[in-house]
């Protein structure tokens, strides 16, 4: 089978639903300009025209509500944001207003709105482009939220959200765009509300949301070279619906449980998905859940202390040690993923 | 009946439709029995049943949580509505929605909207559709002064002027927000200096005369469906009541009662019922009329009564689509 | 000592820093009217005049990055919203700008913001008018989140707030406007960050929010009468800082937590909350937590369903007898609160 | 040197520290030190130029993303600037803000800002502040073109012209917001035709000539500070570079290189500095002052190079004040 990357799958999954359904519509701030949104918009121009593939004004409010209305008329809008920090300026419209339109008028409508938005690490981003907000949206009753974390996933996901009648929040991280996988050509959905063992283990169970996968992968893998430990990694795919059966049974039989979500760890995701599986899995349990997660601090510019801010593999890895009773691992001579050494898969 | 007269005689049946209405709820509501916040359009009904008028029953509109004279004139039925204030499962929403987010889709009426200006770009993105459909159709969003003082506003008027797609913007100036004045609110003299700028056509009428609203609403919306050129109307009225509720308020000082003899002295109500005598009706046919829709309400007040509660099951249905 | 509701004693607290603090300033939408916010700003007008306390266009993005452009030349201003709904248009200038813009620019301001959100129930207001949010601001590294139940509290904490060289958002319940309770004459301060012990017990913990914690005093009175259970009922007050030590040394005494939060569960601040609990009382908790919060879904209008929607003193104690497998209660009898029948105090 | 004399002077050498602290920004990014996105003022200098000769050092300013040229001509000073951009604890910000943040409020920098048009409502607020304290400033926000199809534009310009607060806006109209030119964004032909409505004073140049802007400045900010009534000035340039990065980008065709050619051959450095040969300083002394500069620079990067990073502490530091 062929292989993508991340950003290529994206694209292909749009360009694919386009082809079969004139009521698509992809638009946002840079979507048809030469960046193409970091290649996720390719030929998305040149193939259906501006009247379905275009840039707006800087209204991230407008924008969205424009998003509802047309939908309200039938059409199926896809809205980019190449930063998530963005969308804080259209909270109003996707709370007040999306998540709420169709339950509140009567269920008389359809909202197949699809918002994409990409989170995550940038190179000295700071603060105000670098947030994930994941948690903001699978608050609230009425939305769905995905963070696929392989190129077949990303397609899959994607092509299921665009065909879903209710909106959905897609959040993709943006050192996934090089990462490649083996993806069917033909049109496929993957169902949204399942999660995926990344990798089988018997020992801990490490669950991931986004590029943490890739971080608990690498840790996994170090684990088992130095010290044997199976550490089963577990993608939620999707925080809304949540699988928490999977992440559950996956924890009945380890017994150990690190939580490595993408955002700061007090009150995000993690707690969420915490005191669920504690909930399930109160018995087989063995020590309490760890979450990993960003330092309790506006992320700052400096790469130091980026360093300091995002959580990886390593720190990962000193959970599990910490948790299994391990004595450390050296980890000198062990590569992590940075901004120049960017992991580009394939899974 | 001319044309004239029809279109007349329609206006009519619209505004004595959602005066009547919300004289109901007026007088049902200290039983306790419509447990909704009420936003009163009482007197300024004309804006509603004007633009309604002009439009077809299939164009898309959306309006305020100052709900009811909106939602009466472009769907013409009162049964779902009064369902809706009782909270029954014949109502618009079976319950969930009541007075602020009135909804009725197959009647061109898209849904009510509780945060201020937040209807304005889903006007907007409806006219995109229509466009993109070649739908022979308007989108309308009706919304108050205060809504002007939203950056949302700003936005949605400078998306609509960019893409030139079919939509009209109805600001029903009643010059308070709440309890401020727009002369606390706006930074500017004249608003309609400042939107000409834009791409769109600009309209005002600084009375609430129907038959010149229904007038304006029509020329707008035919150069709208023709040229895609977006239209912005902003029309004079004023309040009866107090922001939310049934009662008056003019002890409280913000505003001045004179203010509300004045408007009273020409309300848009008695105006067109006059009109319609003068166009030649009989009092008797007006009456006639008038008994009807009283009748029409008072059906739909007892069967919205005497209908079902929705189940506790209903809560978790429609969440998602 | 004098009575006071929790609306005066809001009043008070504002008052009395305004008299102090020339730099003090007060405004928001309806903030001057007759209506006074309920009454919680009464006399402010009238005392310290339109340059202290006004009235504001429906502009909610702008006057929340006006708050932040006051506080950083000088000034300590208190920005009030009827509605937390309407802060969701304010998102980007709270999380984007005030909470990090200390921080980024190299800690050379002052912030002192005071964010005051009316929360909770009115009567069928419906799904744009009864939100919380609290999750969303104490996930934000930055902000500070109050959430007083007493009035006591509510005089105390607004005036550390107001005190507070960071921004802080406080949350008040719509129903607690008219419950009373001793408050002292003089100015005082009630730290933040300290939860509060509502109602000993012994026999099981619950964990309140804001209005919640009334329900749960409610509950705790009803298991008393009936089965004896003597439940403690802790006021978290603060979600950020959190004082999740409190919490854990009445759970470590309990073994039992039921956490009732005055808001949508999933994704929520009970599940921070929660999992903090287990990570301290791994070995102490006898079964898992429960949490109490809204239905996932939007709030719908009619009484019938706002009824299902909301968690009241019933859902605790059916939760606490679920828990401690108790016979449940026959509750005809019992009187719970509601719009009509209103929880007036006195503590 | 006469008055005029030094301002021109001043005016140049802002203008001079900014395009030589970019110049070396060019020459030194390659080496991968300074890692922090860089949105480049080159050829958009002479507006922080211009506008901070006219202010005093006290008058608050707030800038974008686009930070530098306006950090240096309000604060005179490269070796912060320079310690930030590589990070370091000698910085503003000790390593916290990078090129997006810088700020310096004892130079009255209030801070640069990420998120497009949210540093207006800043300035308004503290246009209040000042007002209320009876200070003698004027606040002012720089933002681009883009920053006008956000509807906290809008508000902000309302909220200002309604409290009549010393707050100049200033927009850098380079005619792109990335690569979208305004006429993809704007609904309206003449901004300046809309603004007008706003009870604020309008002022337009369509060239970037320095001492045209700063004379505009100087009767713009007297005026407010007197009056207290709001400035608007919108100023045309031209960005030389790419959106984001050091390198030019005319072959992406969404921008012709023409005009680049055209601006260029106006430079507003080239174009100052002949003017201060003209206004009588010989080749000589505007060399030497030329030198100070770039020794000023020289120094300032082998200092930001030398100093230490912060230490992993300093992370949670300052997150509460
Ligand atoms: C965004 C937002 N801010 C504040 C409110 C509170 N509020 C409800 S109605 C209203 C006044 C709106 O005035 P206007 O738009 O003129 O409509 P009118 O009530 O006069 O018909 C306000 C401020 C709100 N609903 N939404
Ligand atoms: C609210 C918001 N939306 C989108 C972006 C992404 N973005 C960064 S700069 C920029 C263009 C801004 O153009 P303009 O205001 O004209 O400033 P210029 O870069 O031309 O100086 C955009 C869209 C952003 N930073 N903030
Ligand atoms: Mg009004
Ligand atoms: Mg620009």
């Amino acid at each position: 089978m062929r292989e993508l990357t991340y950003c290529e799958a994206i694209n292909e999954a749009i360009d694919q639903e386009m082809a079969r359904d004139e009521s698509i519509i992809i638009f946002g701030i840079g979507v048809p300009d030469h960046k193409k949104i970091f290649g996720s918009t390719v030929n998305l121009l040149e193939k259906y025209g501006p009247s379905r593939c275009f840039d707006t004004p800087l209204a991230e409010e407008a924008m969205t509500g424009f998003a509802l209305g047309a939908a309200l008329q039938g059409l199926k809008p896809i809205h980019v944001h190449i930063r998530v920090d963005f969308l804080l300026l259209a909270m109003n419209q996707l709370v007040n207003m999306i998540s709420s339109y169709n339950y509140t008028t009567g269920s008389h409508f359809k909202t197949p709105i699809l918002i994409r938005a990409i989170i995550g690490r940038g190179w000295g981003q700071g603060s105000q482009h670098s947030k994930s907000l994941h948690s903001y949206f699978a608050h609230i009753p009425g939305l769905k939220v995905i963070l696929p974390t392989t190129a077949s996933d990303a397609k899959g996901m994607i092509t299921s959200a665009i065909r879903d009648d209710s909106p959905v929040v897609c959040l993709e991280h943006r050192w996934l765009y090089w990462a490649t996988d083996k993806v069917l050509e033909e049109t496929y959905e993957t169902p949204i509300g399942i999660a995926k063992v990344l990798r089988e283990g018997s020992d801990i169970t490490i669950v991931g949301t986004s590029w943490m996968n890739i971080e608990a992968l690498r840790a996994a893998e170090i684990l088992f070279k130095h010290r044997g430990v199976k550490a089963e990694v577990i993608d939620v795919r999707s925080l809304y619906p949540l699988d928490a059966d999977s992440i559950a049974r996956s924890v009945a039989k380890t017994g150990f449980c690190i939580i490595a979500d993408n955002d700061w760890t007090s009150y995000g995701a993690g707690g969420e998905i915490a005191a669920l599986t504690y909930e399930k899995c109160f018995d087989s349990l063995k020590k309490p859940i760890r979450r990993v997660g960003f330092a309790h601090a506006p992320c700052p510019t400096v790469r130091c202390l980026e360093n300091e801010f995002y959580p990886n593999a390593e720190t990962i890895i000193r959970e599990c040690e910490s948790i299994l009773d391990l004595e450390p691992i050296s980890l000198s001579d062990e590569l992590f993923y940075s901004h120049e050494r960017r992991f580009k898969g394939p899974f | 009946m001319s044309m004239a007269n029809t279109v007349g005689v329609e206006l009519y049946q619209r505004l004595y439709l959602a005066r009547k209405c919300e004289d109901t709820i007026i007088k049902l509501y200290p039983e306790d029995e419509m447990r909704s916040p009420m936003h009163m359009s009482y007197g300024q009904e004309s804006i509603p049943a004007g633009v309604c008028q002009a439009l077809k029953s299939e164009d898309p509109i959306y309006t305020t949580y100052r709900s009811h004279a909106a939602y009466l004139a472009k769907t013409m039925e009162c049964r779902k509505f009064f369902a809706e204030l009782y909270g029954k499962t014949t109502g618009t929403a079976r319950g969930k929605s009541g007075s602020m987010h009135l909804a009725l889709p197959t009647k061109g009426h898209y849904g009510a909207t509780a945060i201020v200006a937040s209807n304005l770009p889903l006007a907007v993105g409806t006219a995109y559709a229509i466009k993109y459909r070649k739908q022979p159709l308007v989108a309308c969003a009706f919304f108050g002064d205060g809504a002007m003082d939203e950056g949302s506003f700003w936005e949605s008027i400078n998306i609509a002027a960019l893409q030139q797609v079919p939509v009209m913007f109805i600001c029903e100036d009643n010059g308070y927000a709440v309890h401020t004045s727009k002369h606390a609110r706006q930074g500017f003299k004249d608003v309609m200096s400042i939107l000409k700028g834009f791409e769109i056509d600009v309209y005002q009428l600084d009375n609430d005369d129907p038959l010149r609203i229904y007038q304006i609403a029509s020329e707008a919306s035919l150069k709208c469906r023709k040229t895609f050129r977006p239209a912005f109307l902003k029309i004079s009225c004023y309040r009866y009541l107090e922001h939310v509720g049934i009662n008056q308020d003019f002890g409280e000082n913000y505003r001045d009662k004179s203010k509300f003899d004045d408007w009273q002295s020409r309300d848009s109500v008695a105006i067109q019922r006059e009109r319609i005598l003068e166009d030649g009706l009989s009092v008797k046919e007006v009456e006639s009329l008038e008994r009807k829709i009283e009748v029409e309400i008072e059906e739909a007040v007892a069967a919205a009564k005497e209908a079902p509660e929705p189940s506790n099951n209903e809560l978790l249905k429609g969440v998602l689509t």
